[in-house]
């Protein structure tokens, strides 16, 4: 057996166990202390819902980390792309445009500013150290802000394309009162399951994809059998940008569409640091935990310590993986050489 | 022609390893330093001082301080907003808890205070690099501002959790904080203390403990090979950032706004910070002021432009323009000279030396 | 190196001679006012209906009545991004223009009213924190220069205890209080207000932090509507926070009609990203809503003439509204200020003069063509939230309407409160509170 | 073995059956010699030999699974770099490891740092103790700026120097911290004939005039015959050699091995 399918094993065993140790170690903590509420169910129930909220911080973070996987550029502008995919579609729908219409046109759109990129911030910037680009797409940030708003303004917008959003009883013949889970969080967990089995696909099985992954492991190499750097970035910051599309679908139809999507970034870099920046897996095993350790903290440390814990939670609890991991948890382990 | 350094010879090393070593560049600093002190206070309106040149020195001290670490040690930090923070409120319950405590003493302490807070979390620097310590100091900017945010006890209980300055003086009748302070004596203290302090950074990075850092920023491994700890670099070099940015989250506080909430230090403020740091030249003090100059202007000229060309374009447009600009001029200025403001400075120099012969 | 000292002297010099230049449109007879607006950033959907109502409600003047007793209005507006040290910018930048400087200064933001508070009373400009910014301030003795009327967070908690109340058969002993509120100043006003009537009336009060910006809701949301079951819920929510906790409370099946919303998380830009979630949601509001008053007619006209200033579709709706009165407010009081100190451009501690006499009555309302826009108020030197009320209004999927008459607040045990807490900012200010007998 | 009269003294450090792999790779494997205070001592081998390994391995960079190193005969195992450099090891880098940021005077500067005693708070006032022994130290340092020849490129930035010059600031700044023990990984790879020749008379000099110890490793056999008093050979992680040049060259593993017999 290998090591890679040996470690998943042992995870698969393990993680079940360590959860089931914080519930108990709740339990425990909910018996002595009169603020703090526990049932099995309820637990349960925090933990399917943190799990869910985490694919939609993984379809965020997928977007850093393809840019980031096939150019070495931490993306600080992923986040208004999203805003800027979400209010672009909108602004379609709002033409008249069926809503699935409108999404080819939008990914379209995507597609140019891909290119557009590429073109005016990427190449000319090529070679220069990372910190640079990185300031680069912070630059990008705030001129799709701009530019964005400009466009199709400042209101917030309605964007509901049929998703249903009522709660659904589970288990309830386990748990009294049974489990609840939002039917909107199951299908955008459902989206973000089957995206990622595309990228999987596309990365497999494809001539570009292929392309891509050699791109990752070693530029030179690309290079030198003839794949054009330049191709690969537009193409890379075009799947990025309809991975955000999708991301700001399934946002903005919970939030509507409006200025503050651009903050879900935020969201994303514990996933990021958590499963590594190169790691597609990654993200999606980041976002789950993340997802659930920052809502689990949130229900049950949170009325402990006066609440609103969830945003640094997620950030302590992704350093915390990686005082132990330096690399994050599905990164290439970095061997100092010199 | 001006700019000529021949038959300026230097006879000791001392005199090699000073600051400004051409004599044209000092007698500019001179000029310079009188139209700071005297031109400007006579000539700004309050408007000018109290919203250009007062923020301007705050974000130059806070711009020093996160140079130090990510310009000179090469740590990357996103957590400025949060260290800030700390300096506001330490300074906040200081000169609370102590009203006779003199007011450079409580920024002295805050400052202190906030440099312990950066050595706890620069702790994980010693495993963890580049964009992931980036991410790693997100946790210490949400966790200080909810600490902030959270627990009354940072803000005597006030019930909606804003800070306000008290009203203190630099020297007797000369009030630098609360709503009696003459903007000219803020102006004139501002610029002194930060002055001050902006030398004591320069004469850091140009002492063993700055060449340190930046070894480490260069090349770790090697670094540590001939002898400088890690351990104590990247810790020292958190400690004097975080000292600096404390001290200017305790100005920004007290002598800028003189009421703050936790939430004015949020993760914008860090970004802002670091704008100014790489606009203005990774490791360079000098490019600190520089940056910190270039933000602060520049939404203000954004603003302004439309009204001085006399166009009548509606503030939702100019703002939007504005992000458009500001987002587009970085890009621009990254182009052109990705070492920032203070490296093209220094080419300018340099031709200058050389003009009219570039040869 | 001196040449290019010279040129950032010229470039200094320039934007001085053009920050002068860009004063010369405001003429010098009028009155100035200058308008903090955020038309863009995360809250610019709540900031432009306010920003058009300003504009409309000041067109008009000048239009319909040509002016307050024929003084114009001037203003000027400046965009703050709901950011701080911007509007902090925006103040310093017009409170020096116009003939008498700035008249007035209405924030729109409990931050930006913090970090201007001092500033204007230094420079004597009224602040008119209408329905936002400190509850303390209410009290005249130690804040001169703030005004908070109609009503302030405290009294609005108070108000919507009273609602609750009645909805739930007079008493709301034994029942279930949650808050929802956004983590911050602004959301952090109505804790001990709710805190001391939880004792009174007998309820049981727990309160859920909402981080900002408040996009992430879920487990606040898990926690009221899964575990503890209220029978009520209050928000004090800003921007996208509302809309979040319409739709996560949607998720976990708590009741619309039981969740009541203060002022600011009752907009149309607050419900409508909420969709068809949002229907039976309640809100309080200090302002009549919808377009039947008789002031909409001038306004529609204006309009039809191509001169009004809005976007059409904001007439009418809820922050629209509350700009309008918001105008009214210190039309009024800049009127009874003419009075004493005849029809020239007032300084802002003459308009000071006038809004601590200001008595907005029934008829004035009415004579104003603003019946049921809002409630009368009376300034005194000592009470700067002049006895305003709030109605609850709910959303019905479209529109907003009033289901309440105006509530009173019970200002009994207000007053008190406002008066500690302002003794407590002059202590540490080292202020000595002005008399007002 | 022209050069001067040597005293080649006791010895100063002892490897005692190293091993260290990395994973299930062996890089070194029971390793044993020592260096003895005064002497050059070669470490030669084919690629991947495990030269750099063993250099690694006596600065700390690198912990070996198992064997032990006797420094001036106190013994020691897992050890940080930082400390073997304070106890008197400096090395130079197979690809140059310069501060590419700083210029050639700070480079040599940072070799300083174990010498210099002011504290944070009288190098942040400058003037005083910290100004003093700054230029103590520069003084040291033009020394060997001047010893090394490269005057000239006082204050260029070290990332827009030549190759050859960058080696000859590494060396410098390995120089500046006055070592009792100096490591040098390839010093001369990547050499024209003269900079060679250059490189060579520089360590000659050093080990002559300073007193230092040197550990070099090089491929050119001319070079290594020339200058060393002794040499070690390894071979896949393994010892296969030890003694004077000429003994080296006559043993039959190390012909077999390195000097071009196919097998």
């Amino acid at each position: 057996m290998n090591p890679t399918t040996l470690r998943f094993g042992i995870w698969m065993l393990a993680t079940p166990l360590l959860i089931a140790t914080i519930g108990l170690g709740f339990q425990g903590l909910a018996a002595v202390n009169s603020a703090m509420f526990f049932t099995w169910g309820y637990f349960v129930e925090v933990l399917i819902a943190g799990l869910l909220q985490g694919v939609l911080y993984s379809l965020v973070a997928l977007g850093f980390v393809l840019i980031f996987k096939a150019s070495g550029v931490f993306n600080f502008a992923q986040g208004s792309m999203v805003l800027f995919a979400a209010l672009t579609l909108v602004g379609f729908i709002e033409m008249g445009l069926h809503w699935t219409l409108a999404f080819v046109v939008t990914a379209g759109v995507m597609v140019l500013l891909a290119m557009v990129i590429e073109k005016v911030v990427l190449r000319p910037l090529v070679n220069q150290p990372h910190i640079i680009l990185f300031m680069a797409t912070i630059g990008i940030f705030y001129f799709l802000d701009g530019f964005g708003q400009t466009l199709w303004g400042s209101d917030v917008k309605l964007l509901d394309i049929g998703i249903p959003k009522d709660p659904r009883f589970i288990l309830e013949g386990i748990f009294e009162g049974g489990i609840l889970v939002n039917s909107f969080d199951l299908v955008a967990a459902l989206v973000g399951a089957a995206l990622v089995a595309v990228l999987a696909l596309f990365f497999q099985y494809t001539r570009v994809g292929r392309a891509l992954r050699a791109v990752a492991d070693d530029h030179q190499a690309a290079l030198s059998v003839g794949i054009p750097l330049k191709t690969i970035w537009v193409i890379v910051w075009s799947v990025a940008g309809i991975v955000a599309l999708v991301a700001g679908i399934m946002w903005g139809s919970k939030a509507g569409v409006q200025f503050s999507l651009a903050l879900i970034a935020f969201k994303a870099l514990p996933v990021l640091i958590l499963g590594g920046f190169t790691s597609i897996p990654g993200a999606i095993v980041g976002g789950l935990i993340i997802g659930a350790g920052e809502q689990v903290a949130e229900v049950f440390v949170g009325p402990l310590v006066g609440g609103a814990i969830q945003d640094w939670f997620a950030y302590m609890l992704a350093l915390v993986f990686l005082l132990f991991r330096p690399q994050g948890l599905f990164g290439e382990r970095i061997i100092e050489r010199i | 022609m001006l700019y000529r350094e021949a038959g300026q010879f230097k006879t000791s090393y001392s005199a090699d390893q000073s600051i400004f070593p051409i004599r044209q560049d000092r007698i500019a600093l001179v000029l310079f330093g009188l139209v700071a002190v005297l031109a400007v206070p006579a000539l700004a309106s309050n408007y000018f001082l109290e919203t250009i040149f007062v923020p301007f020195l705050v974000f130059a001290m806070a711009a020093i301080g996160l140079n130090i670490l990510t310009g000179y040690c090469g740590q990357l930090s996103l957590g400025t907003g949060g260290f800030m923070a700390c300096g506001a409120f330490f300074s906040y319950k200081l000169a609370i808890a102590f009203p006779d405590l003199h007011i450079i003493v409580v920024f002295l302490l805050a400052g202190f205070g906030t440099a312990a807070v950066g050595v706890l979390f620069g702790v994980p620097s010693l495993r963890i690099k580049g964009f992931y310590l980036a991410v790693a100091t997100l946790a210490a900017q949400f966790f200080l501002v909810w600490v902030f945010n959270k627990f009354g006890w940072w803000t005597n209980y006030s019930p909606s959790g804003v800070i306000s300055a008290p009203p203190r003086e630099i020297f007797p009748g000369f009030a630098v904080t609360g709503a009696q302070a003459d903007p000219i004596t803020k102006y004139l203290f501002l610029l002194a203390f930060v002055a001050l302090l902006a030398l004591m950074a320069k004469n850091l990075v140009r002492s063993s403990i700055g060449r340190s850092w930046m070894a480490i920023r260069d090349m770790d491994i090697a670094a540590e090979i001939i002898g400088i700890r890690p351990l104590w670099a990247k810790l020292s070099a958190f400690a004097v950032s975080s000292f600096y940015i404390g001290i200017a989250g305790a100005l920004w506080a007290f002598v800028y706004t003189g009421s703050v909430e936790a939430l004015a230090f949020q993760i914008d403020r860090s970004f802002q910070v670091l704008f100014m740091v790489i606009i203005g030249g990774l490791g360079s003090i000098l490019g600190s002021f520089l940056g910190a100059a270039f933000i602060v202007l520049l939404p203000i000229l954004l603003n302004n432009a439309p009204g001085l060309l006399g166009l009548r374009i509606s503030v939702e447009l100019i703002s939007h323009l504005e992000f458009m600009i500001f987002g587009g001029l970085i890009i621009f200025f990254l182009i052109v000279e990705p070492h920032g403001l203070a490296r093209l400075w220094q080419i300018g120099k340099e031709k200058l030396r050389l003009w009219p012969f570039p040869y | 190196m001196m040449f290019r000292k010279l040129g950032l002297a010229a470039v200094a010099a320039a934007t001085l001679a053009g920050s002068v230049a860009a004063t010369a449109p405001v003429a010098a007879q009028e009155q100035f006012v200058p308008l903090l607006v955020y038309r863009t950033g995360p809250y610019a959907p709540n900031g432009i209906p306010l920003a058009d109502g300003f504009n409309d409600y000041m067109q008009l003047v000048n239009l319909r009545d040509g002016g307050i007793d024929g003084m114009k209005y001037a203003w000027e507006e400046c965009e703050t991004q709901y950011n701080n040290d911007r509007g902090v910018e925006c103040y310093e930048r017009l409170k020096g223009k116009g003939a008498t400087g700035a008249s007035i200064v209405n924030p729109y933001s409990t931050g930006i009213t913090y970090a201007l508070i001092e500033r204007a009373t230094n420079d004597k400009v009224p602040v008119l924190s209408m329905g936002y910014g400190r509850a303390d301030a209410s009290d005249g003795t130690v804040f001169p220069y703030v005004f908070t009327m109609p009503i302030t967070y405290w009294a609005g908690a108070d108000v919507m205890v009273q609602y609750a109340k009645k909805e739930s058969g007079g008493s709301l002993e034994g029942k279930k209080i949650a808050l929802v509120y956004h983590d911050s100043a602004y959301g952090k006003e109505p804790i001990a207000t709710l805190e001391r009537l939880s004792k009174e009336e007998g309820f049981q009060f727990s309160s859920y932090p909402v981080a900002h910006p408040g996009l992430e809701q879920k487990a606040t949301w898990l926690q009221i509507g899964r575990q503890l079951r209220p029978d009520w819920v209050f928000m004090w929510g800003w921007g996208v926070m509302n809309s979040t906790a319409i739709k996560e409370a949607a998720s976990v099946g708590f009741p619309m009609e039981k969740f009541i919303g203060i002022w600011w998380s009752g907009a149309e830009a607050d419900v409508t990203p909420a969709g068809d979630s949002a229907k039976g949601y309640k809100s309080l509001n200090i302002t009549g809503v919808g377009t039947e008053a008789p002031i909409f007619r001038d306004i529609e006209k204006m309009h039809a003439d191509g001169k009004g200033l809005a976007d059409k579709a904001n007439i009418g709706t809820v922050l629209y509204n509350r700009a309008l009165v918001n105008a009214f407010y210190y039309t009024e009081a800049i009127r009874v200020a003419q009075g004493e100190f005849g029809t020239k451009p007032l300084t802002g501690e003459q308009i000071q003069w006038g809004f601590e006499r200001l008595d907005v009555t029934q008829e004035m309302i009415d004579n104003a063509g603003m019946t049921g826009l809002l409630s009368p108020v009376k300034i005194t030197c000592a009470d700067h939230e002049g006895g305003g009320s709030a109605v609850v209004q709910q959303w019905d999927g479209s529109k907003w309407s009033a289901i309440t008459d105006f509530i009173a607040p019970r200002r009994d045990a207000l007053r008190p409160a406002y008066e500690e807490s302002a003794a407590q900012y002059a202590k540490e200010k080292g202020l000595t509170p002005r008399s007002c007998n | 073995m022209s050069y001067g009269e040597k005293h080649i003294g006791e010895t100063l450090l002892k490897v005692d059956n190293i091993t260290l792999a990395f994973g299930g790779v062996k890089a070194l494997s029971d390793i044993s010699f020592e260096i003895r205070k005064h002497e050059i001592l070669a470490i030669i081998g084919p690629n991947g030999a495990g030269k750099t390994s063993m250099l690694n391995v006596i600065n700390g960079f690198y912990h070996p699974q198992q064997g032990r190193i006797e420094f001036r005969g106190v013994e020691r195992r897992a050890m940080r770099p930082h400390l073997a450099a304070r106890q008197g090891i400096a090395r130079t880098f197979q690809n140059v490891a310069l501060f590419k940021g700083m210029s050639t005077l700070d480079n040599i500067m940072t070799g300083r740092t174990l010498k210099m005693k002011s504290n944070i708070f009288q190098q942040a006032i400058y003037w005083g103790a910290n100004q003093r022994e700054e230029i103590a130290h520069r003084e040291v340092v033009e020394k060997i700026i001047d010893f090394l020849e490269i005057e000239a490129i006082r204050k260029t930035p070290v990332g827009r120097l030549p190759y050859g010059l960058q080696k000859r600031v590494e060396l410098a700044r390995a120089l500046a911290m006055e070592p009792d023990l100096l490591l040098l990984d390839e010093p001369m790879a990547g050499m024209n004939v003269e900079e060679k020749e250059d490189m060579c008379r520089f360590v000659l000099d050093v080990n002559d005039e300073f007193g230092t110890t040197i550990a070099l490793i090089e491929h050119d056999m001319g070079v290594v015959m020339d200058i060393s008093d002794r040499v070690v050979v390894l071979d896949y992680g393994r010892k296969l050699a030890d003694g004077t040049p000429a003994v080296v060259r006559a043993n039959q593993d190390v012909i077999d091995a390195y000097l071009g017999v196919s097998h």
